[in-house]
């Protein structure tokens, strides 16, 4: 099948670019963190941002997303601008969350961004109610729950399965399967190889998917994104990836061979899709290079625009623990 | 306190919290339900008769699974609904801990003040009869330490109708702890549709030896302690705090610089327990006008055991305050 | 297959008279707590006496239980004695949790019967965690979780069977599914029919049982017991049947049809069973009377002990909150 | 502090964990570890190289599944075998409060003795250079209200050691709290095996004007506080608690009743905080020595924020115990 059966030429640039656009903010991230310019810690999302493109592109603006630790990617694409995130994760007045969530509390509700978090599957549950939500309210949104391989083995991903199933809410959950969570490979503590499996528990579809091609990502979520909106139910996704970083900014990576990600490194989801387009002779080679050079400036803005920025002055430490004090 | 004098109605605690419910679910249709069994009104009739009125869309029965329960209600407050999550007995709140404390308390704050999460958490607290170790535990000093939460804890069918009705127009994560004891008491209820603030404390009696400072249930047992303190010639002032977070300490101080003396009273753990905070508040504001140690009055500590004598014996009452309030007075 | 291929005829009238014993105990019960004699509420058996004395005949006196809320027909056919346990319903001193525990929380660590617990589900991870001490101490013990169609929602299920699974240990969980949860169908709450199915998001049997005919479940808790006890790992008994009584004694039951009832009723076990042994020609009807004279005698017994006994002191309220103080 | 010199030997404090555990493991071989990524040495390094030694039928490593290592603990306790869980940050903890709270805590009361539960949970607190809302909170005054468990928090290396020792051999539940900013911190630790009992203080300074009552992190920051104060003129006694519960409260009264003035202070939020128990109950024996208000120091009442200013703002350091022992002595 050809890819402009399933997409127009403009989604898969746009992919493209979104691809280009993480990996290049991830990259400066990393530096920036190494360098010390950023306090707490940063967990990239380098190797798979095949999924955060390909499932935010099958999403409309006003659609939810509740994401991870892990979640720059995510609020990327799903529209947050790149220097409110970056002047976040500096802790500065201007970013996302005023300095208040860093790297992983990035929020943007008015892109439907419902924010990183900082548990485990802590979003799935809060995907499922804004899914009931929008149900209630008749506005036909989607909601997407991002969580890791890690995350399935929560009792939440289970709740929230089970609940979602029950009242066919239209929600999405993808599984970002890199492999690992922490330093500990799935199989260590998940007894099923295939974790699309697990969707049977609750009578929904469940599909493993290429999570690399961001045709695919984009495919089956537009699957799973039909059904949701029509009232059919959620559907699992497990999206097979790997991170080509450590967990964190810094970890030392004892617990993998680095042949191993050599190899997956080799495999790189934003170089194969651009072959992709080329043969399909969607992109020719300088236009590629267009789209880093302009997201490479657009992140150097970013980080200008959160050096730049104030950090919040202490005496506005208690403002927003309430709406209103009583 | 008449049946029906024309200002106010008589029903029960439980029946005037349904009461506010509908109310709040007529005025504003964000106003949903979410709880296991509460199409069947709920352990304690606390939702009797919703699901006729407002249907299946708005009290929605859940599975046995709180944590969901509350990540749900946090996903639909936060994308314009105003859920209220019930969890029957307050000991299941600890299968949802993360999130409550973790997502709903903490949302707004994180993410710099862009999202509000109107929620409130109904909970139903306090020992009723031996219903053992898993099933009376009274939980509001966890509540009240986690910053993001408001607590309240109502003890008349008029303060649990007005504080809920106030509970449900907040847009901040509410608690609302209602204890067993106190669910099927009756009491007037004002006729019209009158809301109780969050924060303010109310004066029961007035004295002048020494305040009395308590919530929930144990005002049952504080307002009897005066009684027999007045016959001992112990002139008492009760105040009934009602709203725990935000704290009405100005009512509180604004009696105790005059009495000098303190009794603070619950029925949850005294180790570590919410009166420790209010001792140490009242302590910490008004300490040149103490005249006596405050004293606290609450639980033992020990699960609170199944057989009544123990149950007896771990929790405390109208003796309790008593004694304490004798003790205060330096005539024990 | 008839009866004596599976089972012994003495096994086949021991879980007879354990139903029996389970069945006038609770029917006591209940008499008593309507009379205002027993403090606390408490949660009758009736109905499901087929599962108790079939699964724990499969198990010897060292394995472990894990019980419920509804856990007297646990405790009594995991071989309590009767009149702890009713005296511990009575609050009494001489209960088998010398009053402190109550309905909810009977326990007998010396038979293996970890605690009923009031906490839907709480009992599946302490369960595995039976287990895995068993094979860590090298024991050849196993354990079962009990659990209720309700708990099969809670995020411990998950947590613990993939747990289970992941290390292959040697648990039973066995849902004995009467329909409701308090007083809310399954239907209502969970997204599958056959809860079996649950099974296959950890990769381990999940079989379906008749949960009112004691030959079936005895020989699924068999077979999975055997699984449990060579290391194979954990199975998921999903065990069909249907609680007599309201969900707990005093419940007016308005969310079930009484023509329902009264249609289960009819399939009541231990007259099923009592019918096949007839045919089978292991049991006379005089000696089945004999069976219910017995028991009924030995639950007077118990009752007597409880009236008889005192009431814990006041003064000893505090005890064993810790094993030592410090 | 000599690197060696034969009585002492220098390790951080997340190694004497380690050394406490090696010990503990080789004496008993009912120890057996149960967390996240604890074969790669856990989050902090507090179980590096345990997997080499005991191997992985002893050192077992968990799914995100925090419901079930405390499920699992309390089922390996009860039937045998002494686990010690961990919970990395101890904000996921509130996703296994059931298990810690109705099952962990109340077995042994609510069996009526017939089981002791003797496991530990560790567990990482406090603020680390800005991990923001999730990964920065001190909780112990959650734990330390409910009845049933015991809850230390060492704020050395030696200590360290000798409490997780304690905890290991205790057969009830413990929760063993390890303050993040210490982790890596380097000090003397005796040579031999040794143990610090639960429930005893540790006076580290004597002083005549003022007590000083702190644990954990806070012991660090008060140590320099009270130099900075000696400078001032002021002599501060530093009482560390290191155990909450028990609690050491003669220890502490003892030297309140020397010096009449008090402050206590902690990480975790002031507001309902355990300091609250502590100013609550010297309050309540000492009433009559005291010759000021105890002030609390603690965090204010926030989720903790990620921005460095405003983490800075939030939580207390050696400034604020400074302040608070100046006010304390009338002196602002
Ligand atoms: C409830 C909870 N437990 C543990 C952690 C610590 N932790 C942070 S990320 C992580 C691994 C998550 O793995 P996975 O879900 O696969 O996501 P990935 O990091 O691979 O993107 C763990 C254990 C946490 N944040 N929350
Ligand atoms: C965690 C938790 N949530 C809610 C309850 C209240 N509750 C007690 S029993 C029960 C229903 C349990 O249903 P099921 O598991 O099917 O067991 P059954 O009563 O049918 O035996 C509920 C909701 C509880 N005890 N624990
Ligand atoms: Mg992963
Ligand atoms: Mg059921």
């Amino acid at each position: 099948m050809s890819l402009t059966e399933t997409m127009s030429p403009g989604l898969a640039l746009g992919i493209h670019q979104a691809m280009v656009r993480i990996r290049l903010f991830e990259s400066r991230v990393e530096e920036l963190f190494k360098a010390g310019e950023l306090p707490g810690f940063v967990h990239t999302y380098i190797g798979q941002e095949a999924i955060a493109a390909g499932v935010c592109a099958a999403l409309n603006r006003d659609d939810y997303i509740t994401s991870t630790h892990r979640g720059h990617g995510h609020a990327i694409a799903k529209g947050m601008e790149l220097g409110p995130i970056m002047a976040e994760l500096y802790g500065k007045a201007t970013g996302a969350c005023r300095g208040r969530g860093g790297s992983m509390h990035v929020a943007d509700f008015s892109v439907g961004m419902l924010g990183a978090n900082g548990i485990v599957a802590g979003g799935l549950g809060i995907a499922a109610g804004a899914a009931l939500s929008a149900r209630y309210r008749g506005t036909g949104q989607v909601a997407v729950g991002f969580f890791g391989d890690g995350g399935i083995n929560k009792g939440t991903f289970h709740e929230a399965l089970n609940f979602a199933a029950t009242h066919r809410l239209g929600v999405v959950f993808v599984c970002e399967n890199n492999q690992y969570a922490q330093f500990t490979s799935r199989l260590r503590t998940t007894s099923v190889e295939d974790l699309s499996v697990r969707a049977a528990a609750y009578g929904i579809p469940g599909v493993t998917v290429d999570g690399n091609d961001p045709a695919a990502t984009y495919r089956q979520t537009l699957e799973a994104v039909a059904r949701a909106r029509e009232g059919v139910g959620p559907t699992l996704l497990n999206m097979e990836t790997y991170r080509f970083g450590g967990h964190y900014v810094g970890d030392a990576e004892v617990y993998r061979a680095s042949a191993e990600v050599q190899a997956r490194r080799e495999e790189d989801p934003i170089l194969r899709w651009e072959r992709t387009l080329t043969d399909e002779g969607l992109m020719t080679a300088g236009a590629g290079d267009a789209v880093w050079a302009e997201a490479g400036e657009e992140v150097s803005a970013a980080v200008s625009f959160a050096e730049e920025s104030p950090y919040p002055e202490g005496g506005t430490a208690l403002e927003n623990v309430f709406t209103r004090v009583r | 306190m008449a049946q029906r004098d024309g200002t106010t109605r008589r029903m029960s605690f439980g029946q005037a919290t349904v009461d506010a419910m509908r109310s709040a679910m007529r005025e504003d249709d964000r106003v949903v339900v979410l709880g296991e069994d509460i199409s069947w009104g709920g352990n304690f009739g606390q939702f009797r008769g919703l699901l006729d009125e407002f249907g299946p869309d708005r009290v929605i029965d859940m599975p046995i699974s709180e944590a969901i329960i509350m990540a749900v209600g946090v996903g639909a407050a936060v994308t314009g609904l105003r859920p209220v999550a019930s969890m029957s007995f307050v000991e299941f709140t600890l299968g949802a801990m993360d999130e409550i404390v973790n997502q709903a308390a903490k949302f707004r704050y994180m993410f710099g003040g862009q999202v509000s999460v109107p929620l409130v958490l109904r909970a139903s607290d306090g020992v009723l009869r031996s219903s053992a170790g898993q099933h009376s535990s009274s939980l509001e000093g966890l509540f009240t330490h986690l910053p993001g939460l408001k607590v309240v804890a109502p003890s008349n069918p008029a303060d649990a109708r007005g504080l809920l009705r106030a509970a449900i127009a907040d847009d901040d994560p509410v608690v609302y702890l209602e204890n067993k004891r106190i669910t099927a008491k009756r009491g007037p209820v004002p006729a019209g549709d009158h809301v109780v603030p969050l924060g303010s404390a109310a004066v029961r009696r007035t004295g002048a030896d020494l305040t009395i400072v308590t919530y929930s249930v144990m005002t049952l047992h504080a307002e009897k302690a005066c009684a027999r303190l007045a016959e001992m010639g112990i002139d008492a002032e009760l105040i009934e705090l009602r709203s725990l977070v935000p704290l009405d300490l100005d009512t509180v101080l604004s009696s105790v610089v005059r009495t000098g003396r303190v009794v603070v009273a619950h029925e949850a753990w005294e180790f570590g327990g919410f009166g420790a905070e209010v001792v140490a508040a009242i302590t910490g504001q008004a300490f040149d006008r103490l005249r006596a140690a405050p004293v606290r009055v609450g639980a033992a500590q020990a699960p609170i055991p199944f057989s009544p004598p123990l149950e007896r014996a771990v929790v405390p009452g109208e003796d309790e305050i008593v004694a304490a309030a004798r003790e205060v007075m330096g005539l024990c």
